[in-house]
């Protein structure tokens, strides 16, 4: 890129630049590969020289090293606001159960638990007990059909932070369908979203006396219980 | 063969047309009348070999040239010439300086989009917290409109494929599926009720059948299900 | 969490540690809330005060105004190497169909997919689907009109893509009448447009008085025909 030869101090800027904007920590042999004429034990010096510098000028981070090379990390005493930053935000990743139930339920809703269960082939128990706890989902009423179960829809703050106002203003299967191109199921089969859950209306209401009432012995406790833990998850959570 | 060089770069037949007007303008100062419209036929020509899937716009536009030229022959009741809402090109003309409003932002956004790629913004940080362990630096952030719409798609897409005709029923009855149940218990001193309904079943009908023949069987005390903690595993063993 | 003032340069290091751990921009607002007796004027003087220090240390980064808060982002001349570093890792540029639905929807939003088409005169289907799947634009809504089709907007991350504070700051589509404007200076697509098409009505005839007079009409009825072609984009157009 440059015929010239770089300075030591263009070479540290270089490491520097390359520490701040690499999204995972990067060695001093990667740093070396990507300058010229340099060696890892001279990346490794300029990062030295640059931890002197920070530490010089009070910045309020330095590079550290970790498992896997360098890192920039903010000053142990600058922790608390980091943290109080961090805070609040809704952190961690969702498992692929968690995904999975938070799309069916914000797509589908209000739903039950064993619709969403019947959608996705196994218990949604844990996982939707977790959505209630990150606020994503909401007790969104209760079914009118026997057992009424009750019925889940996502919160306020998560359509906010999906950017629509109101459940409304959400895709609907055939919209998403639209988007995201014609379904294929697994066999070739061509199928569409709407048969697809038309197709579990169907099932579900063919039982429903049976299935519901009985379902209902299992699951009225535990949905009860969720009931007590998350009595204001709906607008308690609001920050 | 330089029809291929170009048709890549044009993004539908608006682009097309203003290609043409532009090049003749170029060339020609007093465009011959016949010629946007016949070189247009032209590339058409060609887009109907080579792209079948957006040609039909291409062939839309083609009629409206065709169908404004027309109009432009016919013989003008000369009333107020003024009142040009009645001219056949007013249309066109309009789609495309409106089109063209649009292309020279795109051009705008395509600059600042150059600009924009040299500068990269830091990712290398992490947040180390003495005391919670639990955070992987992973944000929730990632969970877009997108991804939940292609999450529920992919969860649909696993759903069994509705049966062709549905007017022939599954038959599957509540007493079969006790006795599936049981044989399979019978192999198995205790089982993951989860392991049980996603082996035992292929059909969401079959599913919701399973399940109630399981309450049944619980009822009658043939088999207990049990679970550590709330929302953990269930386990079911027959007595 | 400190009982004694912060000192101005305390403050600064805080307001250093926050923008270097955060991976989204953060504005003033949300600095000054997290620093005991901040306001967010202060918070903006530290950053100016910020990349004096860094420009004067020579440091590989700044402080940037990015999607309304502020991140750290590279030194330009920086890129040779973090590209490197970054090589095949790059998200690639946008298409040009895609720029172009992007500057559509940018100063058009909320609009329907439709509308976009009509104004691209192709279908924008593929298109959309992958800037959702960037995160360049997002459902907004929903539009009341027939058939109440989604709308959609652009997100922060289209602002963070292109690098800029705000929509503001991004070129504005010109108004028809100044596009048309250039006829008079002799050069621009407008005249090319009105040429091309008065050519169409000549067909051989020398008739550069008609031309003029037809130009002449474009504008007034303009808007009528841009009513008429978009009949939600008044209340589509929420700012």
């Amino acid at each position: 890129m440059d015929s010239q030869e770089l300075t030591e101090e263009y070479k540290r800027h270089i490491v520097e630049a390359l520490i701040i904007a690499n999204d995972v920590p990067i060695s001093e042999a990667k740093i070396a590969s990507l300058i010229e004429d340099m060696t890892p034990a001279q990346a490794k010096k300029a990062v030295d020289e640059l931890n002197a510098e920070y530490s010089d000028s009070q910045r309020a981070f330095f590079i550290a090293r970790v498992a896997g090379g360098f890192q920039i990390n903010t000053r142990r005493d600058m922790a608390p606001w980091v943290k109080k930053m961090f805070k609040g935000r809704m952190r961690g990743r969702l498992s692929q159960a968690g995904l999975e139930s938070l799309a069916i339920i914000t797509f589908q809703q209000p739903i039950s638990r064993v619709e969403v269960d019947a959608i996705r082939g196994v218990n949604s128990g844990g996982v939707v007990k977790t959505l209630l706890e990150r606020n994503l989902i909401t007790i969104a009423g209760r079914s009118s059909g026997p057992g009424k179960p009750l019925l889940y829809g996502t919160t306020k703050e998560f359509l906010r932070y999906l950017g629509v106002d109101d459940i409304k203003s959400l895709p609907k299967p055939k919209e998403i369908e639209e988007i995201m191109g014609k379904l294929t199921t697994g066999d070739g089969v061509g199928e569409n979203i709407i048969e697809a859950l038309a197709g579990l209306e169907d099932d579900g209401v063919d039982n429903s006396s049976e299935a519901t009432a009985a379902v209902d012995g299992v699951a009225a406790p535990e949905e009860k219980a969720q009931a007590q833990t998350h009595p204001e998850s709906d607008n308690g959570q609001t920050e | 063969m330089s029809y291929r060089i170009h048709l890549q770069n044009f993004d539908g037949p608006l682009d097309l047309l203003l290609f043409l007007i532009r090049k003749n303008e170029v060339d020609v100062y007093d465009i011959p009348v016949a010629t946007i419209t016949q070189q247009y036929m032209e590339y058409l020509g060609v887009i109907e070999m080579l792209d079948l899937d957006n040609a039909s716009e291409y062939i839309l536009m083609a009629a409206t040239l065709i169908r404004v030229k027309a109009a432009l022959l016919l013989p003008k009741p000369e009333l107020d010439d003024d009142d040009d809402a009645d001219d056949p090109r007013h249309e066109l003309v309009q789609r495309l300086l409106e089109y063209q409003r649009f292309k020279e932002v795109a051009d705008g956004l395509e600059e600042i989009e150059t600009e924009s790629r040299h500068f990269f913004r830091s990712l290398n940080y992490k947040f180390e917290d003495d005391e919670s362990e639990e955070e992987d630096g992973v944000e929730q952030s990632e969970v877009g409109m997108y991804e939940l719409m292609a999450v529920f798609v992919d969860v649909i897409k696993r759903v069994p494929p509705v049966t062709e005709h549905m007017v022939e029923r599954i038959p599957v009855t509540i007493e079969d599926q006790t006795k599936v149940v049981l044989e399979f218990l019978e192999n198995n001193k205790q089982v993951l009720f989860r392991d049980l309904l996603l082996t035992q079943v292929n059909e969401k009908i079959i599913l919701i059948v399973t399940f109630i023949a399981i309450l049944e069987l619980m009822k009658s005390r043939k088999v207990t299900l049990n679970q550590n903690k709330p929302f953990a595993e269930i386990w079911i063993r027959k007595n």
